[in-house]
């Protein structure tokens, strides 16, 4: 059996492609180049949004790539329970597509906000398996990285997504002194309700190389690798550490 | 029939909008005092074609509801007018 | 009596001696067009026409240069088939009269240089100069400057991993806006110009043409026919760093697929300069056709369409047989594609519009210019720079006697506090430090390291300057600044390898201005020969003055090298256990340092005697710990003496939830260690027990080393930040207030937390 | 009296608008022919006290030339209205 194929989108001004392509293939998958104007996913088993600045993040970050050929095919994979993951730019994209619940609004700051956060992982998913409660350290950098889930409240999200990572302190305690961005309940990052399609702001596949010192994105990395060989450990509850 | 239509983009009631808190905040040293529920978002004029005032605002509200705006955190206001807007100019 | 009006060439900025000459090359008057390209190709700015007698002292070859000044970029060899790419330029007058798209439109110019090269644009790096940040204009420039260079770098995807920020009134009317640019190319990849035969295409790609950045040529309109054009002749440029991303990336395909001969930028003067340029370096003619020219607004004039600056275009050379291919790249990434004519065998430029021949020139006059020796004379007395600066002294006995009258906390906290040596934190978190997956080490401490993939090596780069030495005495500072921005470089365990400088300066036709500008040139020359590094190009901004004011001479430098193994590079977390070492020599030397300015709210005396020999042994010193693989955290010692090193190492301790002390021995007062700002020195944190091979290495490179204090792990829990002690005197400072004076003072003065 | 006053911040004519050519090229894609001139620029609604229209119109013009526009690169239209505008909404 060969390694499993993810494809990584690449939408004109996406900017994190190859390093995301690079993360894949260190954690031991094959990473797909998905062009945006193709409406074909060439047979990947998972597909990866990348970040960066999709069409100059003009209008809303995410709102003109949403509607590229290649979303359509993205969506029915979607809807098929295939794993789809949005990073920073990817997920803002996922948002506006509806594939996600909520919205990514400008910084509280209203800066570019560049720095490495810890961020608590509350779910088990796809891209998450057995991470449940482990706390990673992780960078970001956006502007529109504000979540807002779609009623308002995080209550809202119930029936329509969950909660995957929330910003917090070093020992994975969310408290609103760390929130770098204003985001609700400092929400980071969430699933789909079905829960295979999920989104985050922060960079895993920035955290993901040996060479570079940054290794906490690489088991997020692992979870999908398992996943796709269909070894994902079973959702247990880690405890928090 | 060439039509000017703007369309102006707001963050929803009840959404904190920093951006208008930031303006609200500095426009009192600034020797602007009483002014109040400062919001901001976005304005855009656009040029299209049609046949009545009514088809082409209709084309415009789809346009501004589908793409122009983001339903989850935003709201919006469609009108016809002139090449950039009336009212006072600077 | 009555006023003659201006003649057109003067408004144009040429002078009365140019216009002969151009009448000369001639033979008859120029016509319109003619006109504005000559004015744009022999500006100060395209033609470095004050600047190029004096730049020839600088070492500009040598081993790891392929390719020196002259070129887009300067271009080193690292072995092992990969070249770099280098180059700093300046921004400084559109960041003033608007400055999110001024800074923005001064990264996307440079970014385009490196592309030039055939190179893709790895890293930028800032450097910028403001007033004093109690106005709220000053604060206004540096939040815009620092959004536009933000908004740019980050949405065209290259990471901002370093810069500097320094401030002083003489800035408050012209900030400084300095960006450089590196980029990585396989050695197969160069694109040198001069290739090219007659009847190669010539091809314009990426953005349409507007009106952008030609207001000052709005002159040149006729009456009758560009009335109306007039109010919509903006001379600010707008920029578009989504266009920029696409334009690279069709740009380096093309070149991948060995489709172009000629690559060049297009910057100030637009499609004149860049295509002169072009065929000047092919020794050639070229043809063009300005209806072809995409336009943005209906109805440009041919010379507008020669002039404007509109960004994020380049034009190429491509073969006919590889223009359908090349066509197609572009056209998948979403870039305008023009062919706008071709290279001829004349000599001559010439351009059509709606036939006509509207120039016809020799193309190396145009393209090379005049060159000045305009008149040079050292100031006597103070310098016009320093008009309005309170003269300061510099002598040890009387900086003590004023020190004598503070405490010395409160010394320690205004150090550490400046401006100049506060954290720019605000300004790198607003910066993109991860995109292209090879930061290794992103701003914060010293210089940042890229990692050069599959190679295990990595490249350490740095940018600064010191206008306070360069105040005081313009050769020393440039030797100054080369000097720190090597030794940042090597702070990481790297060899510096290149520079590129940035000369910022008042205007060419003041003669002490032009003293200052050949003194720094050689001080630069002078130190880079020291330290064996070659300059591989850089960019001269005169006329840096409003009204009377004139800006210290601002020579920077930026610095590029290379780190042999990644696991040699130099930590940036100081952890419990380790002892610091102060290396290299400490002597009472004060002039343009931070404490004569707090202690006297001025400037005067010499800056630190520059030490070619003792800075070049510490550089290999610092190398030779990278070679070794010692774990160690560095910091250099510059600005603000060894008390702004202390502080920068225990900040970086917090972490770990350890502070620093230091032990100030009795042989020189606690404010000569503390303050002076001798060169060639640097902190060293390591581990006990690595302790005798690093003063092994030391006396190897016949440095003085002393152990100075140690990391201690008290940290949080009994309040250990930064202690200094001279018996019986000691300062403590808490982790907090440690962070507060180094952290807190940027955002506070913007007036935004951080 | 109390007003609603909103301000239409656009790009000067002449000014490179990322923005609008953007949202611009991005339309027909989504099945929106034929609009042209697409710009895209701010939109600010506050509210203040004052005597006349007359009145505020002027302070909150001089509000957008000094702090809510650019005068460099921007141009800008100042009008009294409803507190979200007048107009279609969604
Ligand atoms: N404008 C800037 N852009 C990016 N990084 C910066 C900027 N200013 C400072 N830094 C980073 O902050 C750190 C300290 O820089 P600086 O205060 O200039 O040091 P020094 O005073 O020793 O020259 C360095 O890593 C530097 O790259
Ligand atoms: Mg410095």
């Amino acid at each position: 059996m060969g390694r499993p194929k993810v494809g990584v989108v690449v939408f004109p001004g996406s900017l994190d492609d190859r390093d995301a392509a690079r993360a894949l293939h260190l954690s031991g998958m094959e990473p797909v180049l998905l062009w945006h104007a193709e409406r074909d996913l060439a047979g990947v088993d998972a597909v990866v949004l990348p970040g960066g600045f999709s069409y100059g993040d003009y209008l809303r970050a995410g709102a003109i790539a949403r509607f590229a050929p290649v979303m359509e095919k993205v969506a029915e994979f979607a809807q098929a329970g295939h794993p789809v993951l949005g990073i920073c730019n990817g997920f803002q994209i996922l948002c506006e597509a509806g594939l996600l619940p909520g919205a990514l609004a400008r910084n509280s700051s209203l800066r570019f906000i560049c720095r490495e956060v810890w961020v608590r992982v509350e779910e088990e998913t796809p891209f998450t398996a057995g991470l449940k409660g482990r706390v990673l350290r992780l960078p970001i950098k956006h502007s529109q990285g504000r979540y807002l889930p779609p009623g308002g409240s995080e209550e809202s999200l119930a029936g329509v997504g969950k909660v995957i990572f929330r910003y917090a302190d070093s020992l994975g305690e969310a408290r609103p002194e760390v929130n770098p961005n204003g985001s609700v309940g400092n929400i980071a990052g969430v699933a789909s309700a079905a829960g295979n399609v999920v989104g985050l702001m922060p960079h895993p596949e920035h955290a993901a190389d040996p060479e570079l010192g940054r290794t906490d994105g690489l088991p997020i990395f692992s979870s999908l690798l398992a996943h796709l060989e269909g070894k994902a450990p079973l959702a247990e509850a880690a405890l928090p550490r | 029939m060439r039509y000017v239509v703007h369309v102006d983009v707001l963050p929803k009631e009840g959404i904190l909008d920093p951006q208008g808190k930031a303006v609200e905040e500095a426009l009192p040293a600034l020797g602007f005092s009483g002014v109040e529920k400062v919001r901001v978002g976005k304005h855009i004029v656009l040029e299209m074609d049609g046949n009545s005032a009514e088809e082409v605002l209709a084309r415009a509200e789809e346009m501004a509801r589908k793409f122009l705006s983001n339903p989850v955190i935003e709201e919006f206001r469609v009108r016809l007018g002139g090449a950039a807007g009336e009212g006072r100019s600077g | 009596m009555t006023i003659e009006p201006r003649p057109l060439y003067e408004e144009l900025g040429l002078t009365a001696e140019e216009y002969g000459d151009i009448l000369r090359l001639l033979g008859r008057e120029p016509s319109r067009e003619e006109l504005a390209v000559f004015s744009l190709a022999w500006s100060e700015h395209c033609s470095y026409k004050s600047s190029r007698v004096h730049l020839a002292v600088l070492p500009t070859s040598g081993p790891p240069l392929v390719v020196g000044p002259g070129e887009n970029a300067g271009v080193l060899d690292v072995g092992g088939g990969l070249l770099l790419a280098f180059k700093v330029e300046s921004h400084n007058h559109p960041s003033f009269v608007e400055p999110v798209s001024g800074a923005a439109t001064g990264v996307g110019g440079i970014i385009r240089d490196i592309l030039a090269m055939g190179a893709r644009p790895i890293a930028l790096l800032d450097s910028l100069r403001f007033g004093p940040l109690d106005s709220a204009r000053n604060r206004y420039l540096m939040r815009g400057v620092v959004e536009g260079i933000s908004w740019y770098g980050n949405c065209v995807g290259i990471p901002t991993v370093g810069g500097e920020v320094d401030f002083a009134p003489c800035y408050s009317t012209n900030p400084l806006v300095n960006v450089a640019c590196l980029g990585i190319l396989p050695r197969e990849g160069l694109i040198l110009s001069g290739r090219g035969e007659p009847g190669d295409p010539v091809v314009l790609l990426g953005s349409k043409t507007g009106r952008d950045g030609i207001g000052g040529a709005s002159v040149l309109a006729s009456k009758e026919f560009d009335e109306e054009a007039e109010a919509k002749r903006p001379s600010v440029q707008v920029g578009d760093p989504f266009a920029e991303k696409l334009l690279i990336e069709a740009c380096l395909e093309m070149r991948e697929k060995g489709l172009l001969k000629g690559l060049q930028d297009l910057g100030a003067g637009g499609i004149s300069t860049a295509t002169a340029e072009l065929a000047s370096k092919a020794g050639l003619g070229i043809e063009l056709h300005l209806d072809r020219v995409p336009l943005r607004e209906p109805g440009m004039a041919a010379w507008e369409i020669l002039i404007s600056e509109s960004q994020e275009r380049m034009v190429a050379v491509v073969e006919e047989e590889k223009l359908r291919e090349a066509e197609a790249i572009a056209t998948r990434w979403g870039v305008g594609f023009t062919v706008l004519g071709k290279l001829a065998q004349k000599g001559r430029y010439r351009a059509f519009f709606k036939g006509k021949q509207v120039t016809d020139l020799p193309v190396r006059e145009l393209a090379e210019g005049p060159t000045y020796r305009r008149p040079a004379r050292e100031p006597e007395g103070r310098p016009i720079w320093l008009a309005g600066v309170p003269a300061a002294p510099d002598a040890p006995d009387e900086i003590l006697a004023a020190a004598g009258k503070h405490s010395a906390r409160d010394i320690l906290v205004r150090v550490i506090s400046h401006p100049a040596v506060a954290s720019k934190r605000w300004v790198y978190e607003q910066y993109d430090q991860y995109v292209l997956h090879n930061t290794l080490r992103p701003a914060g401490l010293e210089a940042a390291i890229l990692r050069l993939e599959e190679t295990g090596r990595g490249v350490a780069l740095a940018i600064d300057s010191n206008s306070r030495y360069a105040a005081l005495d313009p050769f020393v500072g440039g030797a100054l600044a080369v000097f720190e921005a090597a030794r940042k470089v090597a702070s990481t365990g790297a060899r510096p390898l290149a520079l590129t400088d940035c000369l910022n300066f008042g205007s060419p036709e003041r003669p002490e201005v032009m003293w200052a500008f050949r003194r720094a040139v050689e001080g630069i020359a002078w130190a880079a020969r020291a330290i064996g590094t070659p300059v591989a190009g850089g960019n001269v901004s005169f006329y840096n003055e409003t009204g009377e004011r004139v800006i210290y001479p601002t020579p920077v430098v930026a610095a590029v090298g290379i780190i042999q193994r990644l696991r040699g590079a130099a930590g940036t977390s100081c952890r419990p256990g380790q002892v610091i070492l102060l290396v290299g020599e400490t002597r009472p030397e004060f002039g343009g340092s931070l404490l004569q300015e707090i202690l006297f709210g001025g400037l005067g005396g010499s800056p630190p005697a520059p030490q070619a020999e003792a800075e070049a042994s510490l550089l290999g010193f610092l190398a030779e710990l990278g070679n070794l693989e010692i774990p160690r955290v560095v910091v250099d010692i510059s600005a603000g003496g060894m008390a702004t090193a202390l502080a920068r190492l225990a900040l970086t301790a917090r972490g770990a939830g350890a502070g620093v002390r230091a032990t100030l021995g009795p042989e020189l007062e606690p404010e000569v260690w503390l303050y002076s700002e001798s060169g060639a020195r640097a902190l060293v944190a390591v581990e006990a027990s690595h302790l005798d091979r690093v003063e092994e290495v030391a006396s190897r490179f016949s440095l003085p080393i002393r152990r100075i204090g140690e990391v201690s792990g008290r940290g949080p829990v009994s309040g250990l930040g930064l202690e200094v002690e001279f018996p019986p005197t000691r300062v403590l400072l808490r982790p907090e207030e440690l962070s507060e004076a180094l952290e807190g003072t940027i955002p506070k003065l913007l007036g935004s937390p951080g």
